[in-house]
């Protein structure tokens, strides 16, 4: 027992270490090679406190596809690293900031070391209306059956933060094709790699997708490594990224949170409720929710990395 | 059976961990970015090859086993990849036109 | 002392940190990473109250882990909305910062939203 | 065996995060990517052997999910490192 706490302690003081090496850090590109060290080992420690789903979940989209966007807006704002130097706060303000937050840090600290008797959890409801889902995953029930009205919203959010990025296009560009056309490379090793991965990834998150039910796992975390693949075919230059006016491509994106609605306004005619499944059908549903959804939550993350229409069509 | 299976496990992660603690001896002492990624690739190969070869007689059943090989394949596959593209970055006279 | 108060104390720290990354650094990009960190912190809190609450043979309480999935998804999509907007200032001005007197170029174009 | 193969994630995770000291020093970019491919990579090994000690094997889904993303990730590095700073003769002056 004590060998475990020995490593968790050491995870903690690796993961601060990491954090204030990040913020302190004067160049942006290293602080971003930082970040994404920091959401690795935060997926290590979802691991220890475990909560596998949500290590999964920060693995790929808070260390991945995060790190990638922020790389990427890294090198671009390169030039302007130098200007931005000088506008550092004096000594005075860095002194009164740090109080203040170490004030923050304290405060939450006595929160987690004064804990309420007995901890309050929902675990005995999610596991006892488990067998009405069809599921074993009790996240996965969580997120798609007894709390679904959130995860719908939540789409709806990507969809609108996509929105958001797009209205940023100029005029000229409404409808092109987003980010800079990266060339075809000459030399082989990463042809190779985009070239063999993306097949192996396409398997992997639709395994993720389909373990979600009962494992670890889910529409998130497969969608995410689906977009990962599509993000490194286009920096292998093998595939260019469509043009954002395309039919197609919105149906795509909409596809999944538009069945999802559906199913919850059919919930008024079969079942007693918005977004009420019907006693049985449960499980089949969810599938057919959670498929469309994966495609559509993929096509959203990797044209939120993509960033607004940059080139005409 | 399956003490020698254990004991197997058991040799088998601690040269895997050598390499890693080779690998990360390499990374800090050695003088130039190309002798440092020379390290490195042992720790990427060994180091995780050793440890799933480990962990394979510990695994549930053959598909766990065969998930294991997988990741370290493509860990190869990836590694080899990256350590490719680090070399050609630093190499001094690399394909810069 | 726990691993769950282990993290707890690491999560608190954390939000701290990303607190005063927000404050102290000029550059958007960097206050963005700050945010990101702090964002961290707090998913972690939210965590140490999901491992308190095993119970009914699980690891944890599954309703604040599927908020933290749901939480980690909406902030990368704050997160890539944030950089569109700094990666577009930089692209009208030619600089990026968030000063109102910044000098040479930094015409506001219509902005009649 | 438990105890084992958790005190071994541990000496794995010690040993990468020994590395990390590159990703401070640097002195170019191009030691922290190699840092941070280290770390990936232990990180791999390190969730294997705590899939295998907790008996959780849902874990090794974990370090799937990690290698693939830690390959994007990589390449996406190397890709957008300028050439100055990574091979450590980065100007002065910003060019």
């Amino acid at each position: 027992m004590t060998l475990a706490l020995a490593i968790d302690a050491g995870l903690a003081v690796l993961v601060l270490a990491v954090a204030t090496w990040t913020i302190a850090v004067r160049k942006t590109f290293a602080a971003v090679v930082g970040f994404v060290s920091y959401g690795l080992l935060l997926a290590l420690v979802w691991v220890r406190l475990l909560a596998v789903d949500v290590a999964l979940t920060e693995a790929a989209i808070g260390s991945g596809v995060t790190g990638v966007l922020l790389l990427a807006a890294a090198a671009r704002l390169r030039p302007t690293e130098k200007g931005a130097a000088a506008e550092q706060p004096g000594a005075a303000l860095c002194f009164v900031t740090a109080i203040l937050s170490a004030v923050v840090s304290a405060g939450l600290a006595a929160l987690v070391l004064l804990p309420t008797n007995p901890a309050p959890t929902l675990a005995q409801a999610a596991v006892a209306n488990l067998p009405a889902t069809g599921l074993g995953n009790s996240v996965t029930a969580v997120l798609l059956a007894y709390r679904a009205w959130d995860t719908l919203l939540e789409k709806v959010v990507l969809v609108l933060a996509l929105l958001g990025v797009w209205s940023l296009a100029p005029d000229a560009l409404w409808g092109g094709r987003p980010g800079p056309r990266y060339p075809a490379q000459r030399d082989g090793a990463l042809v190779f790699l985009a070239q063999l991965l993306p097949p192996v990834g396409i398997v992997v998150g639709i395994y993720m997708l389909w373990v979600g039910a009962n494992e670890p796992g889910g529409a998130f975390q497969g969608s995410t490594i689906l977009a990962a693949m599509w993000i490194l075919v286009v920096m292998a230059g093998l595939g260019d990224a469509p043009p954002v006016g395309r039919r197609w491509l919105r149906l795509v994106l909409v596809a999944g949170p538009m069945v999802f609605l559906a199913v919850g306004l059919s919930g008024f005619a079969i079942a007693e409720a918005f977004l009420a499944y019907p006693v049985g059908y449960a499980k089949p549903l969810i599938i057919l929710i959670e498929v469309p959804l994966t495609l559509s939550i993929a096509a959203t993350l990797g044209l939120l990395v993509a960033g607004p229409p940059e080139r005409a069509e | 059976m399956s003490l020698a299976l254990d004991i197997f496990t058991v040799v088998a992660i601690s040269v895997g961990a050598f390499f890693f603690l080779a690998g990360t001896v390499g990374l800090l002492r050695f003088p130039d970015a190309l002798t440092r990624l020379h390290a490195l690739t042992k720790a990427d190969n060994l180091g995780l090859g050793l440890v799933v070869l480990g962990l394979l007689p510990q695994a549930a059943g053959l598909p766990g086993a065969l998930k294991l090989v997988s990741i370290w394949l493509l860990a190869q596959l990836a590694g080899a990849t990256v350590a490719q593209l680090i070399a050609r970055a630093v190499r001094p006279g690399g394909p810069q036109a | 002392m726990s691993a769950a108060t282990v993290f707890g104390l690491c999560g608190a720290a954390l939000v701290g940190l990303g607190l005063y990354g927000l404050v102290v650094h000029s550059e958007p990009l960097r206050k963005i990473l700050a945010f990101n960190l702090l964002g961290g912190g707090v998913f972690l809190l939210f965590g140490v109250i999901a491992r308190r609450g095993a119970a009914a043979g699980l690891g944890g309480d599954p309703v604040p882990q599927a908020l933290i999935i749901t939480g980690i998804v909406v902030a990368f999509s704050a997160t890539a909305l944030a950089v569109a907007l700094v990666l577009r200032l930089f692209q009208e001005t030619g600089r990026a910062t968030l000063r109102s007197d910044a000098p040479v170029g930094a015409r506001v174009t219509d902005t009649d939203s | 065996m438990t105890e084992f193969l958790l005190a071994a994630a541990g000496f794995v995770l010690a040993m990468v995060a020994l590395g990390l000291v590159r990703i401070l020093r640097g002195p170019a970019d191009a030691d922290r990517l190699m840092a941070a491919q280290l770390l990936g990579t232990g990180g791999v090994a390190a969730l294997l052997l705590l899939a295998s000690s907790s008996r959780i094997p849902a874990i090794v889904d974990v370090a799937l999910a990690l290698v693939l993303l830690a390959a994007f990730a990589s390449v996406a590095f190397v890709m957008s490192a300028s050439r100055e700073s990574m091979d450590g003769s980065e100007p002065m002056d910003g060019g």
